[in-house]
């Protein structure tokens, strides 16, 4: 692998190791929490852009897998006692496998009409598992405080859980930029250009598109496995939200789609925006109290709207547009 | 793709990692929580310094999540007013009062959690860590309060839960969560006795209820005690959070000619739902729905809303007062049903509700644990609401301190209130159960 | 010519049709290694649907497609491709966000010789430079004018490093020097042993070019043989007499 | 199950599913024409609802001319809105629109949660009861189902039959095309949008006429309505008519023969293998 000698690479790895690591050296456990939440947004992120922003096929529904491998990892902790790690992994393989199945006959479908059956898959999952009584059905599963003992106490799973979150994060990056710079990648691009020129050209598309969406559902299905480990508690609502999903989406729009640090970029920002959205202090005007959380959903709406209208690449994208010569190293 | 890779970035790399080293060195140095100036909510009342006459004056910061926005965004607002109404009363005290002179002012610190469990765990570390808050309130529902129990935890620091009525949250070996709510296991089996009183001869009771998980495990609940009671539940079925119509499921439960039916979800489907009994006439002796009722909104549906039994935890028409607690040999303390029921009107133009209720009494249990130890010491004041045994505006209030329910409310009973027509055919609420706080007698439904 | 142990291609009565429309009925053709193969034809004829159906994007309804002696029928395009047929497309398909060259290097990365990125970015460097693209190999394929398409189309198709090269329509639309310059671009082509089937409507290139001349009216066949004699023949005069201009440059590029 | 429930549930089904249908058509429209999936359209109902208890309960107007008002309300605020968040981008990759109209779905619920709340509001009608015995029908849900045809005819009406509803039509089959004719396109875009944000107005205010809702309610006709349109064939407005009436009588019948928390799980998958198998809808021409 060529690619791994990639100097591009190892300083996007720096740079976000770096800042992850601050944390793990100074304990500062608050900093630990945004981190975990902003890495948590760069991996749903940078997978859903590897099937949306390289394949170009829009994936909405794309928490499905998110809320699979937190599922199935929780199902083995709670019932067969197994590590978080191996569970973790299987909930991973479990998604990625789901992910093969639906794909093959899903992506044959095209624009809207994927994107509409990706949200029809969430939903069928999130209703199916409200009814799933092995899954808890719609009260879900939760850890008894004492799971964490295995891991040192609650305290210690949560650094366990960040550290989790670091590796996975960081692998989620190296695959999409790998992904991106290889052969295989570079089929995927040409799929998202022009689907049927790919197939004269020599791509098989339904092959590379399947292999595309396991990508995009493998790591989200980490992720999920490393929330609810955290979160103690796994809920149909919470784990198949349709609107993280959609969030991811627009992480991806924001940073600049098809690039591999876009959707980096993305998820620091909306999760920082939203972050300082929620925590402002609220303002009084004529009396009344108007906090910025209750007016946050409009800003952020706001916001979005405007990158969507006039800066319709992403920052990364609209780096790469103004400055040509960017193309080479912003990838 | 191109292979050849210049130098300069090598260089570029390798300069990267020296100012991330740097970065990641610099913060261990220079503290990065400022120290936390408790932004006091703008309802805070006059200014507090004044009070302490000969004391020193210590602030306490209480810290939460509120959700601000999302599906809680209501119940959790009024949860907020009932805190922030028990703030302003202390703050216009002049704070709390300790026997050495020392005037304990709290001031609250909150944030926005989207009705979402993505930020709940970062806020409260936030608040523990950066804010220096001294107690923690939970989020408002049981999914929540769950997840920011494994952080208060961890931190040793006390959480009180309010809208949080999961049996199973508090069955974990929590050491600093204490609980207000009534479990949501007695959600409804109050509600089966009262059958038992009203109509003997009922036998079938149907058990509807939202899927989601705080209806399912009062629906779980109370399918066992009804059973267990020697009546036969002839529907159990949950519908999904999100329906609007249920016309054929009415028609469904109506097949099984059910006594009474108990359940429902949240105030949407719960409202439309007895609109819907009420509009196909379906004759069950007994209506008792989850959430819904207690709101005043609910007349809203007209006639439907009639008969209707809800659970609430609390209403501004029950009777605990000091000589309720006279009578129950328990000690009374803090503000009245009445006094708590006026302020709230005169601050908010609304009846107060059960959520409100919890939000004031979880300042209100701080306040009273805080002048028992005469002390904010956490170890003292966990000391002290496990043997905490009392009677307030609220109810009676009683930890479990079993080590492992601890912190499980075993005090507060629920009390359930109905709709009823006045003389001149107006809407009244009137608790009906238990017996011993009722303002009238219960009544069996029937179709005009 | 050439004797028919170097058959490269053999259509075998294919049929194709689209609902009730018969767009190719029961059409037979032989291609040797090393010639220029021209299909002519009125519009409507039939042309790019041959096409489709020997690179696989249809499968035909009846009949069989020999590539090398293999049977190729109903195989998807992509495996036609790493068998060596590489073909352009009449209407321009530019892989418009990705640059020129990365456009030939998908050519080059999923062809023939399926290469590895840095292998195919070598071969995509010679081709650009053999069409004449090189000065445009960091430009986004989108932004390319239409000639450059054209021979963006075939650099993609020739970095394939295809046996067989499927080319329609490259002429269409460019101004005449950029036709002379695709012609010698076709002919170099063909003197690297790239055996070409070219679908053309410009008649004086097609006659000059090829070797032997394909006519299609109405899905079928109604001639076939050297340049001059089609061209003389009196069905395919009437085939074009729908079209006068058409027959009119038939006679001409004969002559 | 005995046949009187069985009669009375479809009858029940039917009546929800005309209502379901005309909550989908204005989604369906604007696909059809400008390929556009507009995700504020949830928000949209809701925005229906709410401008129906404004005018009803709080100015005191009877509820059906209030209806009247939020429908040119409607069109008025989807014509604005389509040159705000739409008009920009509608020839940008589908991701953009989506997120586009996304966007706005954010900041009508986002100030829609400032001003209201997530409280419950309704708007209480009583136009009585129909029907005897086990087999009734509220006299709101008669004039919801009424009011569904007669739009569901308009609407054919003015698409088939007029010549703006023509110069619609072609915008819809061929953009360009339709420009070189000298429609203007432009016109036609907005006022297609006008016209889809008009009808899930409407569908909203009937809605609220019958149950309650909060400023979240939308989303879940929103999702129903993706449901709706594939059954009927995206991008066709009198195929979501069908459409919801299908989802309306499944979701009547299924519920007598299971959980109804079940029920959704259906629907859901046989809106992912209608997607796959029929692309068009249940009675799309092409396959």
């Amino acid at each position: 692998m060529k690619n791994l000698l990639n100097p591009y690479l190892w300083i996007i790895l720096l740079v976000v190791g770096g800042i992850s690591v601050v944390p793990i050296l100074t304990g500062d456990a608050s900093m630990r929490e945004d981190l975990f939440l902003i890495l948590m947004l760069v991996v749903l992120a940078s997978s859903v852009n590897i099937i949306t922003g390289y394949t170009g096929y829009v994936s909405f529904g794309n928490i499905v897998f998110f809320g699979l491998g937190g599922y199935f990892a929780f199902y083995l902790m709670q019932n067969f006692e197994t590590n978080f790690v191996l569970a973790a992994l299987v909930g991973g393989v479990g998604a990625s496998i789901v992910a093969v199945l639906i794909g093959i006959p899903v992506l044959r479908l095209r624009g809207a009409y994927f994107a509409l059956a990706t949200i029809g898959i969430n939903e069928a999952m999130r209703t199916f598992v409200a009814n799933f009584d092995p899954f808890g059905g719609s009260v879900g599963m939760f850890f008894n405080y004492s799971v964490y003992n295995a891991y040192g106490g609650a305290k210690n799973a949560l650094w366990f859980a960040y550290d989790g979150i670091v590796v996975v994060a960081l692998a989620t990056i190296a695959a999409s930029f790998l992904i991106k710079k290889s052969k295989f990648g570079l089929g995927l691009l040409a799929i998202r250009e022009d689907q049927d020129a790919a197939k004269v050209l020599g791509i098989d598309p339904a092959r590379a598109k399947v292999i595309a969406y396991t990508f995009s559902a493998f790591f989200p299905a980490l992720a999920g496995a490393l929330f609810f480990f955290k979160n103690g508690i796994i809920e149909p609502d919470v784990a198949f939200d349709l609107l993280r999903s959609i969030e991811a989406l627009v992480m991806v729009m924001l940073g600049g789609y098809g690039t591999v640090v876009g959707p980096i970029v993305g998820a620091t920002v909306y999760e920082r925006i939203t972050a300082l959205l929620i925590t402002a202090p609220s303002i009084t005007v004529l009396g009344v109290s108007l906090g910025f959380s209750q007016l946050h959903l409009a800003i952020a709406g706001f916001l979005l709207l405007l990158i969507v209208l006039f800066v319709t690449a992403g920052f990364v994208g609209w780096l790469r547009q103004r400055f040509p010569r960017t193309r080479r190293y912003l990838e | 793709m191109s292979p050849r890779i210049p130098r300069s970035l090598w260089i570029a790399a390798l300069l990267t990692l020296a100012v991330v080293i740097l970065a990641a060195c610099a913060p261990a140095a220079a503290p990065t929580s400022a120290p936390a100036t408790a932004a006091p909510q703008p309802s805070t009342g006059p200014a507090p310094t004044t009070a302490s006459t000969g004391g020193q004056t210590k602030n306490i910061i209480i810290g939460f999540t509120a959700s601000q926005t999302g599906s809680n965004n209501v119940e959790s607002g009024k949860q907020l007013q009932g805190l922030q109404l028990w703030l302003s009363d202390v703050t216009k005290a002049g704070g709390i009062k300790l026997k050495d002179g020392t005037v304990v002012m709290p001031s609250l610190k909150f944030y926005d959690d989207e009705s979402k469990a993505d930020r709940v765990q970062a806020l409260y570390t936030q608040l523990i860590n950066q804010d220096k808050v001294d107690f923690l309130i939970s989020p408002y529902s049981s999914g929540l309060a769950k997840s920011a129990a494994i952080i208060s935890e961890q931190y040793g620091k006390l959480m009180i839960t309010t809208g949080a009525a999961d049996d199973a949250t508090m069955e974990q070996g929590f050491k600093n969560t204490y609980q207000l709510y009534t479990p949501a296991s007695q959600y409804l089996s109050g509600a089966i006795d009262l059958l038992g009183k009203l109509s003997p001869s009922a036998k079938k009771i149907a058990i509807v209820y939202s899927k989601d998980a705080f209806s399912t495990t009062v629906a779980q609940f109370a399918n066992t005690y009804a059973t267990s009671h020697g009546y036969s539940v002839v529907v159990n079925e949950g519908y999904d959070p999100s329906t609007t119509d249920f016309s054929s499921f009415i028609n469904k439960i109506a097949a099984a000619s059910p006594d009474a039916i108990m359940g429902g979800g949240h105030f949407a489907d719960g409202s439309t739902f007895a609109k819907q009994l009420f509009d196909k006439k379906i004759p069950a002796q007994m209506l008792v729905l989850l959430v819904a009722p207690p709101a005043p909104t609910f007349t809203q549906i007209g006639d439907g809303a009639q008969y209707v039994i809800g659970p609430s935890q609390w209403e501004p028409q029950v009777t605990y007062s000091a000589d309720a607690a006279k009578a129950a040999n328990l000690p009374w303390y803090g503000i009245s049903v009445t006094d708590f029921t006026a302020e709230f009107k005169a601050k908010y133009n609304a009846d107060p509700s059960y959520h409100a209720a919890g939000g004031y009494m979880a300042g209100l249990l701080l306040q009273k644990a805080i002048e028992d130890t005469n002390s904010i010491d956490p170890t003292a004041i966990k000391a002290d609401l496990d043997k905490l045994d009392l009677l307030t505006f609220y109810g009676h209030i009683k930890f479990s301190t079993d080590a492992k329910t601890h912190g499980k409310q075993i005090g507060h009973e629920m009390v359930y209130m109905q709709w009823q027509k006045d003389a001149s055919g107006n809407f009244v609420k009137q608790i009906v159960w238990p017996l011993t706080a009722k303002t009238a007698d219960a009544q069996l439904r029937k179709l005009p | 010519m050439t004797n028919t142990a170097s058959v490269i291609l053999a259509v075998e009565n294919v049929s194709m049709r689209f609902g009730g429309l018969v767009a190719l009925d029961r059409v037979s053709l032989t291609v040797h290694e090393g010639e220029i193969f021209g299909i002519i034809g009125p519009n409507g004829a039939g042309k790019t649907t041959l096409f489709n159906v020997i690179n696989g994007v249809y499968a035909p309804h009846e009949g069989r497609i020999l590539f090398r002696g293999e049977d190729i029928t109903g195989m998807p395009p992509f495996q036609a491709s790493r068998r060596g047929i590489a073909r352009t497309h009449q209407v321009v398909r530019p892989l418009g966000e990705l640059t020129t060259k990365e456009n030939a290097m998908v050519g080059a990365c999923f062809g023939r010789e399926n290469l590895s990125l840095e292998k195919s970015s070598i071969v995509a460097d010679e081709i650009l430079e053999f069409v004449g693209l090189a000065a445009r190999q960091d430009m986004l394929a989108g932004k390319l004018n239409i000639a450059q398409k054209k021979r963006l189309e075939m650099a993609r198709a020739l970095a394939a490093r295809p046996l067989l090269l499927l080319l329609d329509e490259v002429l269409a639309g460019l101004n005449p020097q950029e036709v002379a310059e695709m012609l010698t671009v076709i002919r170099k082509i063909r003197d690297q042993g790239v055996t070409i089937i070219m679908i053309e409507h410009l008649m004086h290139a097609v006659m000059n070019l090829s070797d032997r001349v394909f006519v299609l009216d109405y899905g079928a066949k109604i001639a076939e043989g050297a340049p001059q004699a089609v061209s003389s023949d009196p069905r395919v005069i009437e085939a074009y007499l729908g079209d006068p201009k058409m027959a009119q440059r038939l006679l001409e590029g004969s002559a | 199950m005995n046949l009187a429930v069985l009669v009375s549930s479809s009858i029940d089904g039917l009546m929800l599913g005309f209502i379901y249908g005309l909550a989908a058509m204005g989604l369906t429209l604007i696909f059809g024409v400008m390929r556009v999936i507009n995700l504020a359209h949830g928000a949209v109902i809701t925005l229906g609802m709410f401008a129906l208890y404004l005018f009803s309960v709080q100015l005191g107007l009877n509820p059906y001319l209030a209806l009247v008002l939020t429908l040119f309300l409607g069109l008025a605020f989807g014509v604005v809105m389509y040159f705000i968040s739409v008009h920009r981008v509608i020839n940008a990759p589908e991701l953009t629109t989506l997120l586009a109209t996304f966007s706005v779905d954010l900041i009508i619920v986002g100030v829609g949660t400032a001003i209201f709340t997530t409280s419950p509001f309704s708007v209480n009608v009583d136009l009585g009861t129909y029907g005897s015995g086990e087999i009734t029908v509220l006299g709101t849900k008669i004039v919801a189902v009424l009011a569904a045809i007669l739009i569901t005819v308009a609407l054919y009406y003015f698409l088939y039959r007029t010549r703006i509803g023509k110069s619609i039509r072609a915008v819809a089959n061929n953009r360009s095309a339709a420009e070189l004719m000298g429609i203007n396109t432009t016109a036609m875009l907005a006022l297609s949008f006008g016209l889809g944000t008009m009808l899930a107005m409407i569908s909203g205010g009937l809605i609220a006429t019958l149950f309650t809702f909060t400023i979240l309610t939308g989303d879940d006709y929103q999702t129903k309505s993706f449901v709706i349109v594939v059954i009927g064939g995206l991008g066709n407005p009198t195929g979501a008519l069908v459409g919801g009436i299908l989802l309306g009588l499944l979701e009547g019948i299924a519920t007598l023969f299971m959980q109804p928390s079940w029920v959704p799980v259906i629907e859901y998958v046989a809106f992912v293998l209608i997607l796959l198998l029929r692309p068009n809808g249940l009675f799309g021409a092409r396959a």
